[in-house]
């Protein structure tokens, strides 16, 4: 005879099963609620968004979340920030977690609301540097969601992956290098409001492109390039968020940094249970000693199937590095693309400074923010 | 992006809006309006792609795409033929639900990688200059496009059949009076319409938007496809060059995107549509002005002459529900 | 007499069964319990007051679209660019409450932004009745188009001038302060609920007892015939277009001020299209809209349980309001019939 | 080949179309179907025809019994009919008409069909161009292919109804010698018509119908008298000792309306200069065949449609480039001839009707209007109730119907062709009512097929041959012949 479990629910802005951002949650959660062994329960409402569920807000699914009996809860989404902070407001004896925001560190946050992200960074300098290595026409597409801090931050880390492994490792020229950012307007592609991913795509490729870093949740990159070397073309993709959506991209995936919202969210359920709750703006760095530890690194890098010895002992040792901090990508001197300073030179990057990226970095292509 | 590459990709990326088009061109030519495309086009590309998932056979799967735009294109034909339902009516109302049936039914198999059509180079035409890489180089949907128009024409101008056809939506109480069953014809040529329709949505989930998903990524072509239709005036010719043009402006939208940052994708993104409408407008002012011209086309400017051409009638009876119990 | 009666309840017999004969195939085609997923719908939608707010939450947009169809429907148009003359309306809100919000009191901030919300959702009506009068374009093509721009519109003030400093998402505007919210009382919307019964009354006497809802009818069957006695189905058809703007507009204002309190991408919502169901349900007679609304209101809200308890998905709903429709005007084809044979 | 109806009967609803008929129709003979309107000609045609099922009755043919009920199958028995409304297609070429119905390869051979086109013409001496578009032909035109398709098809009876209305003198001899050698030929040709003086000119044999029953049957030579007699009874003697209906006008007033130069082409038809004068109290037929520009003529009047040159002025007033709620203003009043696609809203009902039409308020006055519904029903003897539809009353009540929405106070009334399908007595009753009401109140402008209307009624005619006026005299100082003339386009004076 056990005590009823302790039930934690999530938000999910897209379909559980999107082989992207959503199923690395919904995956984590399960992970979490068959380990447990009946002591947690996980329920979730996906599609979170207005195009999918017309009329519908956020603190609307959170009532229905809580009268499931629902303790802590999980928005995955930058989008329902302004919904669950309300939502925190409604149900001050709810536990809340907002992935990817910052209210906490804005102060606009209540007492019952934190938030949560993993250093993805890092996953994108790799996910960079990859794309450095094997780009055989220096020209690097980054498949861009909306535009904001998060986004900016990750194209740019990106940007500096690629270009110290193309001017450090290969010692080409930096102007031969060319990444550019195209944002389509969403996480997702929405038919009619967004840019098509997929057009985008082979776009991209058709203009002398070869890698495409993926941004974005779903895996229009990975198909499109598969398309394409179908045709003979010598093309590459790099996806996002989800462990294994390089299965399906076969020899045109260098490799996928994606996230592992466990050890988030054990921290937060556990703190819930302990009754250690305090607010907290938590960003996870990776687990150095194995960034693919599925119980304790936040985020990870599988690298593609097919890919070569060569590479893959370029990028071993460039992980170690950032490891070992020898490498700082985020050191100055950086410039803004509108010539403004970033970082003086041989200033290293703050937390916060990296946060919040007001423009893409000097050297990328792209809008730093719709006009 | 060089032009090659341009009009290939504007080729290609047309083929599944053909068939949705002339597929609605031979149910409109018998004098049915079948507005449900949005939604069919949905239904069938989830339908296509459950069916390629699971048997991995591309034919089977196109197959039942094409049953199942039958299928709902049967709806609209029976209640109008047979009840005296309004065409529009069944059609709008089907259009919202074949959408959400599509959703509802298919979210088991949301992005699930499934088979895809194959690239394939036609042997010896693919290395001619400019043909070649722009028509054939591609594969069977897009080769199949192809032998649509030209079908297309060909059956409607040059058999009897088509003649039929044509007669249906001109006249159907004239037809039936000729000993032709008007009925039968026009749930004939609706189902043949759909089954098109049904087609160009496995095309969408099987090649040019792989897999299934919500959004699928082919909503809102229904409706376009509709319009293209009226801009083609109702010819297999010109229906098959307004397609093209729709899938031109689509495509120059990313383009222009690309080499015009500081316009919002978003205006890009919406561009085409309006653009089709504004045509229309165009054609109706031509269409009146085409009415004072005088006949003999060797008399006319060339703006008056593309005017001319851009003159369009619809079939006559197009959307009238005869139901008259002697039928 | 009692015939009729007998044959009219009979009808709505055959309709129903059918309806949920059908829905219920489907359901155990997606292989779960039809019984249960009806208990959830109507659990979801009447157990709890909360809940019940929530249906009137929908049920507000749904009345006040509707309302502004019957105008068209009864001049025989498809006014499919009701979404974007809501989109508009929705804009005008926003607008108005951005820029005269610190000038003035609250209320007053909202009555005018309910009025530029009117009168920017008439003026998207009036362009749709403008290319279709003068334009030649069919209203359902030049309405359309219409959506695609007002959607274009609405994203491009959302990622340019309007988006939050240094983000473009679709998250949307930033939220309105909540003085600029339109007054709840146990969440339930009471002065949308109040609105939307107004224009809803207004919309019922005009098409039945004013000259006007006379020459919308006449002008709908024989708009030629029209013009020998001196009724302009021009005028009529802008006039007709503008009214069904308006409160489409209106729709716009109580998603904006109502709902979302802020301007997202997708502040339709769909209810154009829904309450074109609705209307059509409702066989484009006034008197049945509240009650249909209602209904469509209660599916759309219980069918957020399918996905969290059932793990089907919502899209459910939109699958039974459709049948509904479709079952519905066919059965009244068939008993039309009926009445035609026993002559 | 020989045909015999037994006891056919056809009931729509309570409405006897046809009510136990029986006769004989010879082969080699031309059989005439006579009968007012409504008698049910067409219906029984359209039986024979197999368009429409019979509700009782049997057919034989050469002595045994046959049952059809499609066109098809009375094609194959050798029946086909000539419909009274042309059932071809407008939007096909003359050629792709022609073959529509034939059984043909499924590949269509252009050249073979045109030659066996051009020869059938031949023969019955028509003259069809094979790649022009139908819509651009004229009634009789488009009467000649249909025959020639018929006769494509091999049919031993042919049926047509009413061919010679709306069609010119020239085209009508045409046809009519063509039925002549047809039936020569040993072709049955059966002609429906209540033209008299078509029927005696052709048929050996006559069947008179009326209300669905047959009432006589006659042998040629026939004789005039007792045929309308036969259709009528005493109707006839009440137009043939009633003179012009409308008293003359008191001369020397000025103009009400005057048209000077109209110049306007609409599509195929164009006007070219119509100039036309209407004094108070004066009433106007204008004659001419169909197509000829008066359709369009009577719409510019009516400021309907806009001339391209022109002007058009009431009482001085100049009206050129107004809409028609002007000329509404100036109590001009139309009534086309298709009542209920132009003038009537079908679903609407009566009382409907006269709320949208005379009350002019914000809000409805139902009491009153339906006080002034009864009065009108009352008044024009129309068969209906307030609450029926006006697709639901038959072709004369609709005509009661609109003739009681004019205004009392409305100056000029134009009507286009105003007793269409409408039976003798109706008509006088029409122009009965329209004296009582408008003589000498208002003038009037109307257009009809039939010259003794005109010539009845009008104390002025005037003829439109292709968009011209021809001829535009008093009827005093005119004859029939001339007008006949005229109409098809021959005119003495220089
Ligand atoms: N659509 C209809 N619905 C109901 N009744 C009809 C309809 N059409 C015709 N009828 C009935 O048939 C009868 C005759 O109709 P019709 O128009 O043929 O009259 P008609 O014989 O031509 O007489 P008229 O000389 O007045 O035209 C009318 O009494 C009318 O009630
Ligand atoms: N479709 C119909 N519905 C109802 N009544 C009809 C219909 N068709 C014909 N009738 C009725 O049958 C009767 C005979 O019609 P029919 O058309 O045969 O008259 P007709 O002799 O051809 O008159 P006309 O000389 O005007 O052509 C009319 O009273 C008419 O009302
Ligand atoms: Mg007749
Ligand atoms: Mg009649």
């Amino acid at each position: 005879a056990q005590e009823k479990p302790f039930t934690f629910a999530l938000l999910l802005v897209g379909p559980y099963n999107d082989h992207g951002w959503s199923q690395a949650h919904y995956e984590a959660g399960k992970a979490l609620e068959q380990e447990s062994h009946g002591k947690l329960k996980m329920i979730y409402i996906d599609k979170v968004n207005p195009a999918d569920r017309p009329g519908i807000t956020v603190p609307q699914l959170v009532d229905e979340l809580v009268d499931q009996g629902a303790k802590l809860i999980f928005a995955t989404s930058d989008d329902m920030k302004d919904g669950i902070r309300e939502a925190a407001l409604q149900h001050p004896d709810v536990y809340f977690v907002h992935i990817s925001g910052d209210d906490v560190l804005q102060g606009k946050a209540p007492k019952n609301l934190s938030n949560l992200m993993g250093k993805m960074i890092y996953g994108k300098m790799m996910a960079g540097f990859m794309a450095g290595l094997v780009t055989k026409t220096g020209k690097i597409a980054y498949l861009g969601p909306l535009i904001n801090d998060e986004t900016r931050r990750l194209a740019n880390s990106a940007y500096l992956g690629a270009r110290y492994a193309w001017t450090k490792v290969l010692h080409k020229d930096p102007k031969k290098l060319k990444f550019s950012v195209n944002w389509i307007g969403f996480w997702f592609n929405i038919p009619g409001v967004t840019a098509d991913p997929t057009q985008v795509t082979k776009n991209f490729f058709n203009s002398g492109y070869d890698v495409v870093i993926s941004g974005i949740d779903t895996t229009e990159a990975i198909v499109v390039a598969k398309q394409f070397r179908n045709q003979g073309k010598q093309v590459w993709a790099i996806p996002y968020d989800y462990k294994k959506s390089c299965q399906e991209g076969g020899d045109v995936c260098l490799g996928v940094p994606y996230f592992n919202w466990k050890p988030g969210y054990k921290h937060f359920i556990n703190a819930v249970l302990n009754k250690t709750w305090q607010q907290e703006w938590l960003w996870m760095p990776p687990y150095w000693q194995d960034i693919n530890n599925k119980d304790r690194s936040p985020i990870g890098f599988i690298v593609g199937p097919t890919v070569n010895k060569k590479i893959k002992t370029a990028l071993a040792n460039f992980i170690e590095q950032l490891s070992s901090k020898q490498i700082q990508l985020f050191k100055g001197p950086l410039y803004y693309q509108d010539g403004s300073v970033f970082l003086r030179a041989g200033e290293i990057a703050s937390d916060k400074k990296i946060w919040y990226s007001k423009q893409l970095l000097k050297g990328m292509q792209g809008p730093s923010s719709a006009k | 992006m060089d032009t090659t590459i341009l009009l290939a990709s504007v080729i290609s990326s047309a083929a599944p809006i053909i068939f949705a088009t002339l597929g609605e061109t031979f149910t409109e030519r018998a004098g049915i309006v079948n507005l449900s495309l949005d939604g069919t086009i949905l239904l069938s590309a989830m339908v296509g792609f459950v069916v390629a998932y699971n048997t991995h056979n591309l034919i089977l799967a196109f197959l039942a795409s094409g049953l199942t735009g039958a299928a709902v294109a049967s709806i609209v034909a029976i209640g109008s033929l047979f009840y005296g339902l309004s065409q529009v009516a069944i059609g709008f109302v089907l259009t919202l639900t074949c959408r959400d049936l599509a959703y509802f039914l298919g979210n088991a198999y949301t992005r699930l990688p499934g088979p895809q059509v194959k690239h394939l180079a036609i042997p010896l035409l693919k290395d001619l200059p400019f043909i070649g890489p722009v028509f054939f180089n591609h594969n069977l949907v897009v080769y199949l496009s192809y032998v649509l128009i030209i079908f297309s024409w060909y059956y409607f101008y040059k058999t009897k059949a088509g003649l039929i056809l044509r007669a249906c939506g001109e006249n159907p109480v004239a037809a039936y009076s000729r000993g032709i069953n008007v009925k039968l014809h026009q749930l004939a040529y609706t189902l043949w319409g759909g089954f098109w329709v049904g087609l160009s949505g496995a095309s969408y989930s099987l090649l040019f938007k792989p897999g299934w998903g919500r959004p699928q990524g082919a909503e809102g072509i229904g409706w376009i496809a509709l319009a293209i239709v009226i801009f083609g005036g109702w010819d297999p010719l010109k229906v098959a060059l307004g397609t093209y043009f729709f899938a031109f402006l689509q495509l120059v939208g990313i383009l222009l995107q690309s080499s015009y940052p500081q316009i919002p994708s978003q205006v890009f993104q919406v561009a085409p549509f309006p653009l089709m409408i504004l045509m229309l407008v165009i054609m109706h002012i031509s269409s009146q002005k085409t009415a004072k011209l005088d006949p003999q086309p060797q008399h006319l400017s060339p703006i008056q002459r593309l005017l001319r051409f851009l003159k369009t009638t619809p079939p006559a009876a197009l959307g009238s529900n005869v139901h008259t119990k002697e039928f | 007499m009692l015939k009729s009666y007998y044959s009219l309840i009979n009808k709505w017999l055959i309709a129903l069964v059918c309806v949920v004969a059908v829905t219920s195939i489907l359901l155990l085609f997606a292989h779960t319990p039809p019984l249960t997923t009806y208990k959830l719908l109507l659990k979801g939608s009447l157990s709890s007051r909360a809940k019940l707010a929530r249906v009137f939450q929908v049920w507000v947009p749904l009345m006040l679209c509707s309302c502004g169809l019957l105008f068209t429907f009864s001049m025989k148009l498809w006014n499919i660019g009701i979404e974007g003359q809501v989109m508009l309306g929705a804009i005008g809100a926003t607008a108005s409450l951005m820029w005269i919000s610190p000038h003035f009191a609250p209320w007053m901030c909202l009555i005018l932004s309910l009025g530029i919300a009117f009168i920017l959702g008439a003026l998207w009506g009036f362009g749709s009745g403008l290319l279709k009068t003068s334009g030649g374009v069919n209203e359902i093509f030049g309405g359309l188009g219409l959506n695609f721009v007002a959607q274009g519109l609405i994203l491009w003030l959302i990622f340019g001038p309007w988006k939050r400093p240094g983000i473009a998402s679709m998250s949307g505007t930033k939220p309105f302060d909540v003085s600029l919210w339109l007054p709840h009382i146990h969440r339930f919307p009471v002065l949308g609920m109040l609105l939307a019964l107004i224009i809803f009354i207004l919309t019922a006497i005009l098409l039945s007892s004013t000259r006007q809802g006379l020459k919308f009818k006449a002008l709908g069957i024989n708009p030629k015939a029209g013009k020998l006695y001196g009724l302009s189905p021009t005028a009529n058809t802008l006039i007709a277009m503008t009214l069904a703007g308006g409160c489409a507009g209106l729709c716009g204002f109580f998603q904006v001020t109502g709902v979302y309190h802020r301007l997202i991408p997708a502040i339709s919502s769909n209810y154009g299209y829904l309450s074109l169901l609705v209307v059509m349900l409702a066989n484009y007679k006034w008197w049945p809209i509240p009650f249909i609304s209602f209904f469509f209101a209660c599916l759309n809200v219980g069918s957020i349980q399918l996905p969290l308890i059932l793990k089907i998905d919502s899209s459910l709903s939109g699958v039974i309001q459709g049948i509904c429709v479709l079952v519905f005007i066919w059965v009244k084809q068939l008993s039309v019939f009926e009445r035609a044979d026993d002559t | 080949m020989k045909i015999r109806l037994e006891n056919i009967c056809k009931y729509y609803g309570k409405v006897k179309a046809n009510d136990k008929i029986s006769f004989t129709i010879e082969p080699n003979s031309i059989h005439g179907i006579l009968g007012e309107n409504g008698a049910g000609k067409s219906t029984l045609m359209k039986i024979l025809a197999g368009f429409t099922p019979k509700t009782s009755g049997k057919i034989f043919i050469n002595g045994q019994m046959v049952n059809y009920n499609t066109p098809t199958k009375a094609l194959e028995l050798g029946i086909g009919m000539l419909y009274q409304d042309p059932q071809d297609f407008a939007g096909l070429t003359v050629l792709e008409n022609f073959l529509l119905g034939l059984k043909t390869s499924w590949k269509i051979k252009e050249y073979e069909y045109t030659v066996k086109l051009t020869n059938l013409c031949q023969q019955l001496g028509f003259k069809l161009q094979p790649e022009a578009y139908l819509k651009d032909l004229t009634v009789g035109e488009r009467q000649q292919l249909e025959i020639v398709r018929l006769l494509a098809l091999g049919v031993e009876v042919l049926i047509l109804d009413e061919p010679s209305t709306g069609i010119s003198t020239q085209q009508k001899q045409i046809l009519f010698t063509a039925l002549k050698r047809l039936a020569k030929q040993g072709k049955s040709i059966l002609l429906v018509s209540h033209k008299l003086e078509d029927i005696t000119e052709l048929c050996d044999q006559v069947t008179v119908l009326s209300n669905g029953q047959v009432t006589g049957e006659f042998m040629a030579p026939l004789d005039t008298e007792q045929l309308l007699e036969c259709m009528f009874g005493q109707k006839l003697k009440q137009i043939i000792n009633s003179g012009s209906i409308f008293p003359q006008p008191k001369n020397k007033s000025t103009p009400l309306v005057q048209v000077r130069d109209i110049c306007s082409d609409h599509g195929r038809i164009r006007l070219k200069n119509c100039s036309l004068s209407i004094y108070p109290g004066e009433i106007i037929g204008i004659a001419g065949l169909e197509n000829s520009g008066q359709e369009l003529f009577l719409r510019i009047l009516a400021g309907l449609v806009r001339p391209q040159k022109g002007t058009i002025t009431i009482n001085g007033k100049n009206l050129t480039e107004k809409n028609n709620r002007t000329f509404l203003q100036n109590h001009i009043h139309f009534i086309p001839t298709n009542r209920l696609e132009e003038g009537l809203f079908a679903d609407l009902t009566l009382l409907e009707h006269y709320l949208l039409v005379f009350q002019q308020s914000f809000w409805l006055k139902s009491k009153s209007a339906y006080k002034l519904c009864l009065q009108k029903i009352e008044d024009l003897k129309i068969k209906g109730l307030p609450n029926t539809p006006a697709k639901a009353l038959s072709g004369g009540n609709q005509q009661r119907l609109l003739l009681s929405l004019l205004p009392r106070q409305a100056k000029l009334l134009i009507l286009e062709h105003p007793t269409r399908g409408l039976d003798v007595e109706s008509a006088l009753w029409v122009w009965q009512y329209l004296q009582k009401c408008y003589g000498l109140k208002a003038s009037i402008v109307f257009s009809s097929p039939e010259l003794d209307e005109i010539f009845q009624v009008a104390h002025k005619v005037i003829v439109f041959y292709n968009g011209q006026i021809l001829l535009s005299k008093k009827i005093s100082d005119t004859t029939p012949e001339e007008v006949g003339n005229a109409i098809a386009g021959k005119v003495e004076h220089a």
